[in-house]
């Protein structure tokens, strides 16, 4: 059969774009989405009010938590209905044969604000999302230090300040989860493969498109008394709290769900959809990790969807689940919880670990060192993610004859969490070392990670929890990890496939001016937590001891400074693709990965012309005689490229 | 050294050279180090020896933080070596292939073998230390496995609510206070509960932390070596007010502690009569003080 | 798209995203309850603050949640929880308390605790005590964990014909007059809230105005 | 084949695709049924975790069980659907479009039967739902099975019309359970993917029925 070019280069069928019909406005994107939303909030909302007014709760309260849920539930339907992600499953219902998965070829930018199946697409929109998340969080963040000032005087009243504090923490840690499976697993990871389309594009559609409506939905919750209950929503406070609860558990469970359907994507792709010739063994350390994420996720994120579910129901049909006065636990909510809850932070660093081992081998001109052992590392964090969650309850009261295991499984985590530096030492040693602007966020991951690492020594063990469990300390231990770990990969990837993703290279000078400034306010931040933590502040208050302010103060300052640090990389980062966009040479890093070697940048629809046929290892930097890693690299376009940095 | 002798750098004979070098530099940093985290830092360390479990987890914490530099310094002279050695160099290919290999058995080995050692070692070391002091100062749930072994210990039921603590004490009338005073040198069981939602008893000096869960009695031991006041503070996020919950206690001498309780037993004693009996656990009246959210009929009762 | 143009883009884009940040900061998170200041007392160095207590507040974005009002100088009675008192003084208070009462979720807090004699006047009758097991039970109580002010106020009869169904309440509807007298030490700001379990249709009673400033809790903040 | 050049091995792209499209869809179906055990697998421990724990005496303390005659009504509902549909499925196989159309209209029909019982049942429970341990348990469970049984039969129903429209299509070349055309191929992926799947539901239906109706 012979290959069908036209398809290849985008200019057959097109009547894979979801929606079809209508032009202008109409046509699907995010204003009709958010016209249906509207409108499915107005119907959810009036459908909840109709039957719940001669309840109990909803008349004392003043407050209709029925209503609320069933409104977010209409918005979310009108959504995707406004989307046009639902005209296929309908269609579907009629039998219409399932097209092939053809990515819209729509140009400009308004596909952008449409429900595509390009992964490309869905990459970008990733990308901007979780920016606007992250700093949306982050900002949050500032406000938190802003009132931690000072140890009485309250700038926030203090409702709203632990409002504030859920409000960052949820935001933060639901979004973060997808902050490089969304963007770079969706976008480069199928490049990385050398695959023309991905397993099921309507679900990375869908898993972008639940991220807007989560966030937006968790955001309101600040406009309706917020929730009190911080990002762990311990019941029965949870069940406690008023109508801002509710939006916890949407954007929360929402957020699950995007999660769930970006991480089946993902897994089916990896396995299915390799190029010829990517053996498991040539698989990039990238993929490795992306599957283990996306295994982690299916098998943990049911849970948290099921502990969400069931606090909606003590808060709705007043089942008492986890209420200990009829029947239930409290308890019950903290297995949930963190049985999902710790797989998630590990859903947050195995990424990061990707991605350096990803980068770092090309700028290190050297083979990725130990390749089996870092995947084996993903592969060890994520099964053991698995078995550590109750070590969040060391002081919790239950079954402490548990305790001495679930230390065992934690500090055995140390282990594969130490193969990635081995990895990162082995590659470094005997290198040819540029320090780039990604290798500098790399190496920052694996500066700012040792503490976090170390300080887990100290979080896992149960006599010195006793000290530390709920305080600053594992706030700035959990920082370092993410925040230091992911956060620092994830800029780093972006200055690293910006030039493939926009054609637009990034100035090295503003990039090293960002890092620097990043990494050390980062530290100068959350170092001095450690100490606060060890003194005694607990998570989550507004007022402190009076001989703590010095160090708060200290905190709060390197804050704002890590702020403008971002402000100013947002600045520079809109202002470079917006404004000067200076054109990317090719491979501008030269590296032998398959995503470089696509016909352009940006690549084109499809990716490639022609499925590629993987010839070698992508690691091979030290072998000058080794085969190019496929057979589409065009050895005087893509070998010696003019831009060595 | 010149240009041409920059591959020479990278060669295995130049860096098989260097490994011992770096390992007596990392040995002498790192030993340098850990002397002065023992004995400089680690007197000073929180939570301070207040009491048994207080001073066993000062001891913990100065342990762990001895071995905390020999690992940074061996990662950061590693990685320090590399990027300051092999950086590109003016005038050279940075592309150019660095050394072929992909992996070293030998190095790797070790690599596991003494993660795994570490890690193993830290497990028994924690294990040992949450076994003896009587579980560390951690709450340990209604029927708690390690505990001092001594009878007649004082009892202090500790009764969070929204947000407050009491201090309910059966051993003088079953009085309820809300200041808390205990004698030094006695060992003491902590009963710590909840009336609402999840808090945590967290008194920092005497190295004790428990949750406290509605319905469920969560036991703490500590045994009180100095004198001196001490914080109280929530530990687990209880809602708006969480971060004003806490107050002061004060270890006194043992007269002074029955001449505070003898007192506060007179002054409470019309209150007291009003409490209900003590119990290790304290669910308020079903009717009435549920604030109706639940319908109103008691799921005890008889239907 | 010309450079200009996309350059002038990229500014108003940034100038909205921090309209929208300052109006969000300003115009929803910054919102407090207003202070009032206790009002000077024909003795000199005492102070007077009335309170009245509402089984509803009838005002505001909650109007069926109870709540705390506070006299201002031109007699108004504002929604608020938020009091102003001097340092080293005698503060008076005067408690009109019109809703029905319940128990405590934990019956220590019948004692009268942290005033000036450590005693309270339930409508001129003095008592270090309120049972709130027995007639209306307790309404509402005032509680400063920092100053060891504890003072219950005994509930009414929410049967009664002349029951205050909506704030502001008046005198002539039926209510219990409570006073009692605090004496300030060093300034501060001081939070307090009440212990009845009166967030009606929240679990334990505790959610909603409880957990809301400006209703079931705020802060006395002593000046110099 | 022509453009193929040089040294280039053969790749095929449709045949390549056709095949990770069938790989996707038996990982797409296996993820599913991992997605299905683990939010159970949820609510199944908090069946355990509370009737171990018993607090206050209130996980059953006047043994109230939801009606065992739906609930019986159900697991032979949802038993019978996945025996049809796998029979049905195995005829197909060997050749019998219709057999399978038969059975899983059957199936479809039982299925959304099971499902109507189980809201039926929820709305006639003799306990409320905060009225013990197991009472919240079992109201939490019965939405969620009724919508996972649902969500099966759209799939199979998607599957029936698509065959039925599609007849022309996926029919040809000796049937559509032994044509070796992509797109029949594609169509028994599904089916086989949907077979286990539902066929795993059932199974966890025992379990369930055990659970609520027996223990």
């Amino acid at each position: 059969m012979a290959i069908d070019y036209s398809k290849a280069t985008g200019t057959g069928s097109s009547s894979g774009a979801p929606g079809g019909g209508g032009g202008g406005l109409l046509k699907p994107s995010i204003i009709t989405a958010i016209i249906g939303g509207v409108i499915g909030w107005l119907v959810g909302h009036w459908i909840g009010n109709s039957f719940t007014q001669g309840y109990q709760q909803v008349q004392g309260s003043g407050s209709n938590d029925i209503a609320e849920i069933l409104g977010y539930i209409g918005m979310v339907i009108g959504w995707f209905a406004g989307l046009g992600a639902l005209n296929y499953p309908i269609k579907k219902m009629f039998g219409a044969e399932p097209e092939a998965d053809e990515p819209v070829t729509e140009k400009g930018w308004t596909k952008y604000f449409r429900y595509t199946l390009d992964h490309k697409t869905v990459g970008v929109q990733y990308l901007f999302g979780m920016l606007i998340y992250f700093f949306t969080a982050g900002l949050l963040a500032l406000a938190i230090r802003t009132e931690l000032l000072s140890p009485t005087y309250h700038i926030w009243s203090p409702d709203t300040y632990i409002e504030i504090v859920g409000e960052h923490g949820t935001m933060m840690m639901m979004m973060m989860t997808s902050v490089v499976l969304g963007p770079f697993g969706n976008y480069v990871v199928p490049l990385m493969i050398g695959t023309k389309r991905v397993a099921f594009p309507r679900l990375e559609a869908l898993s972008f498109w639940f991220t807007p409506i989560s966030y937006f939905i968790l955001l309101s919750g600040l406009w309706q008394g917020g929730f009190q209950s911080g990002w762990t929503g311990y019941a029965p406070l949870s069940v406690q709290q008023g109508v801002g609860q509710d939006t916890y558990i949407l954007g929360f469970g929402l957020q699950g769900l995007s999660m769930v359907c970006a991480s089946t994507n993902i897994v089916a792709t990896i396995i299915n959809y390799r190029a010829p010739g990517m053996s498991w063994s040539r698989l990039p350390v990238m993929g490795w990790s992306m599957l283990s994420l996306g295994f982690t996720m299916i098998l943990s994120i049911p849970v948290l969807i099921d502990g969400l579910y069931v606090l909606a129901l003590d808060r709705t049909a007043q089942t008492a689940l986890l209420y200990s006065g009829h029947g239930g636990s409290s308890f019950l909510w903290e297995n949930l919880f963190w049985f999902f809850g710790h797989p998630e932070v590990y859903l947050l660093a195995i990424p990061g670990f990707g991605l350096v081992a990803e980068i770092i081998p090309v700028f290190a001109r050297k083979p990725v060192f130990a390749y089996k052992t870092s995947a084996a590392g993903f592969i060890g964090l994520a099964i053991l993610s698995f078995f550590v969650w109750q070590h969040h309850l060391f002081q919790s009261g239950m079954n402490p004859d548990m305790r001495p295991l679930f230390m065992l499984t934690t500090e055995l985590i140390s282990i594969p969490t130490g193969f990635i530096y081995l990895v990162g030492m082995g590659t470094l040693w005997r290198a040819r070392i540029r320090l780039t602007t990604p290798m500098l966020f790399m190496l920052g991951v694996y500066f700012n990670f040792l503490f976090g690492g170390l300080t887990g020594v100290y979080v896992s063990d149960v006599p010195i929890n006793v000290t530390v469990h709920g305080s600053f300390f594992v706030m700035a231990h959990f920082h370092y990890t993410i925040m230091g770990g992911v956060i620092f990969a994830f800029f780093g990837a972006i200055y690293y496939w910006t030039p493939l993703v926009t054609g637009y290279q990034l100035s090295e000078k503003l990039g090293k001016i960002h890092f620097w400034t990043m990494i050390v306010f980062f530290n100068s931040t959350f170092m001095p937590l450690f100490a606060v933590g060890l003194l005694g502040m607990p998570r989550r208050v507004f007022e402190y001891a009076h001989r703590l302010q010095f160090l708060n103060q200290w905190v709060s300052v390197s804050a704002y400074l890590l702020g403008a640090s971002l402000l100013f990389f947002a600045i520079t980062f809109v202002w470079q693709l917006a404004v000067t966009r200076r054109p990317t040479v090719r491979n501008p890093w030269g590296s032998r990965s398959l995503e470089w070697f696509v016909e352009s940048y940006p690549p084109p629809a499809y990716n490639f012309k022609r499925v590629p046929v993987v010839l070698s290892w992508p690691y091979e930097y030290g072998d000058a005689n080794a085969l190019p890693v496929a057979d589409i690299v065009n050895e005087t376009k893509d070998l010696d490229p003019v831009g060595r940095a | 050294m010149s240009h041409n002798a920059l591959d020479d750098s990278r060669s295995v004979e130049a860096t098989r050279k260097v490994i011992p070098k770096l390992i007596a530099l990392w040995i002498v940093t790192s030993l340098i180090a850990s002397l002065l985290v023992w004995f400089v830092l680690g007197p000073h360390l929180p939570p301070g020896r207040m009491t048994d479990q207080a001073a066993g987890a000062q001891f913990d914490i100065r342990f762990v933080s001895t071995l905390v530099p020999p690992v940074l310094f061996f990662i950061w002279i590693f990685f320090g070596y590399s990027l300051i050695k092999w950086r590109v160099k003016p005038g050279e290919d940075p592309l150019a292939p660095a050394a072929d290999f992909r992996g070293n058995s030998k190095a790797q080995g070790a690599w596991y073998i003494i993660t795994t050692v570490v890690v193993l070692f830290l497990a028994a070391f924690g294990t040992y230390y949450l076994v003896v002091p009587a579980g560390a100062g951690g709450g340990e749930g209604p029927s708690p496995i390690w505990t001092p072994g001594v009878k007649n210990m004082l009892q202090v039921q500790v009764i969070a609510q929204q947000w407050r603590f009491t201090y309910r004490w059966p051993q003088f009338g079953g009085m309820e206070t809300t200041s808390i005073f205990l004698p030094v040198n006695t060992e003491i069981q902590f009963n710590v509960t909840s009336l609402d939602v999840i808090h945590d008893f967290w008194a920092y000096q005497l190295g004790v932390k428990a949750d406290a869960n509605p319905d469920v009695n969560n036991v703490a031991f500590t045994k009180t070596q100095q004198l001196g006041r001490f914080t109280v503070r929530c530990d687990e996020l209880c809602g708006v007010w969480h971060g004003a919950m806490y107050n002061y206690g004060y270890v006194v001498s043992q007269a002074q502690f029955q001449q505070w309780a003898t007192q506060m037993e007179t002054q409470n004693a019309a209150v007291t009569k009003l409490l209900p009996k003590y119990s290790t656990t304290y669910t308020p009246s079903y009717a009435g003080n549920g604030g109706g959210y639940y319908p109103p009929q008691d799921p005890n009762a008889n239907l | 798209m010309s450079k200009g143009a996309r350059a002038t883009l990229v500014v108003v884009g940034f100038a909205v995203a921090l309209a929208l940040v300052v109006y969000g900061v300003v115009g929803w998170m910054l919102h407090k309850p207003p202070t009032i200041s206790a009002q000077p007392s024909s003795t000199p160095g005492v102070v007077n603050v009335s309170i009245q207590v509402d089984g509803s507040v009838g005002t505001g974005p909650h109007p069926s949640w109870v709540g705390y009002r506070v006299q201002n100088a031109n007699g108004q009675w504002v929604r608020t929880t938020i009091i102003q008192i001097p340092a080293h003084s005698d503060v008076h208070f005067t408690v009109y308390q019109y809703d029905s009462g319940s128990g405590f979720r934990n019956p220590v807090w019948d004692q009268v605790a942290g005033t000036v004699g450590g005693v309270a006047y339930l409508n001129g009758k003095p008592a270090t005590y309120f049972n709130d097991q027995v007639g209306n039970g307790i309404g509402h109580s005032f509680n400063v964990p920092a100053l060891g002010i504890n003072v219950p106020f005994a509930g009414v009869n929410g049967n009664a014909s002349n029951f205050c169904t909506a704030g502001p309440c008046t005198m002539s509807q039926l209510h219990n007059t409570i006073t009692f007298d605090v004496r300030t030490g060093n300034p501060g700001s001081f939070r307090w809230q009440c212990f009845v379990p009166c967030g009606l249709g929240f679990l334990n009673g505790n959610g909603g105005p409880m957990t809301t400033i400006g209703y079931m809790g705020g802060f006395l903040k002593v000046v110099a | 084949m022509s453009e193929i050049t040089e040294d280039r091995p053969a790749v095929d792209e449709e045949q390549l695709y056709h095949e990770a499209a069938l790989g996707s869809l038996w990982w797409g179906s296996r993820i599913s049924i991992a997605l299905t055990i683990t939010a159970f697998g949820g609510l199944i421990f908090a069946y355990f975790y509370l009737r171990s724990l018993n607090s206050n005496g209130l996980w059953d303390p006047h043994h109230q069980t939801a009606s065992v005659l739906l609930g019986s009504l159900i697991l032979a509902s949802v038993a019978g659907s996945a025996i049809i549909q796998t029979v049905g499925s195995m005829r197909l196989r060997r050749g019998s479009t219709i057999d399978w159309l038969v059975a899983g209209s059957v199936s479809l029909g039982l299925g959304v039967l099971a499902a109507g019982f189980q809201i039926w049942e929820l709305t006639r429970l003799n306990f409320y739902p905060g009225a013990s341990g197991y009472g919240g348990v079992f109201v939490a469970f019965a939405p969620v099975y009724s919508f996972i049984i649902l969500g099966h039969m759209y799939w199979l129903e998607t599957l029936l019309v698509r065959l039925v429209r599609n007849r022309a299509v996926l029919d040809g070349d000796g049937g559509v359970g032994i044509s070796r055309q992509p797109k029949a191929e594609n169509f028994r992926a599904n089916v086989e993917g949907l077979t286990y799947a539902w066929n795993a539901l059932a199974v966890m239906s025992v379990v369930f029925f055990i659970l609520f109706y027996v223990l």
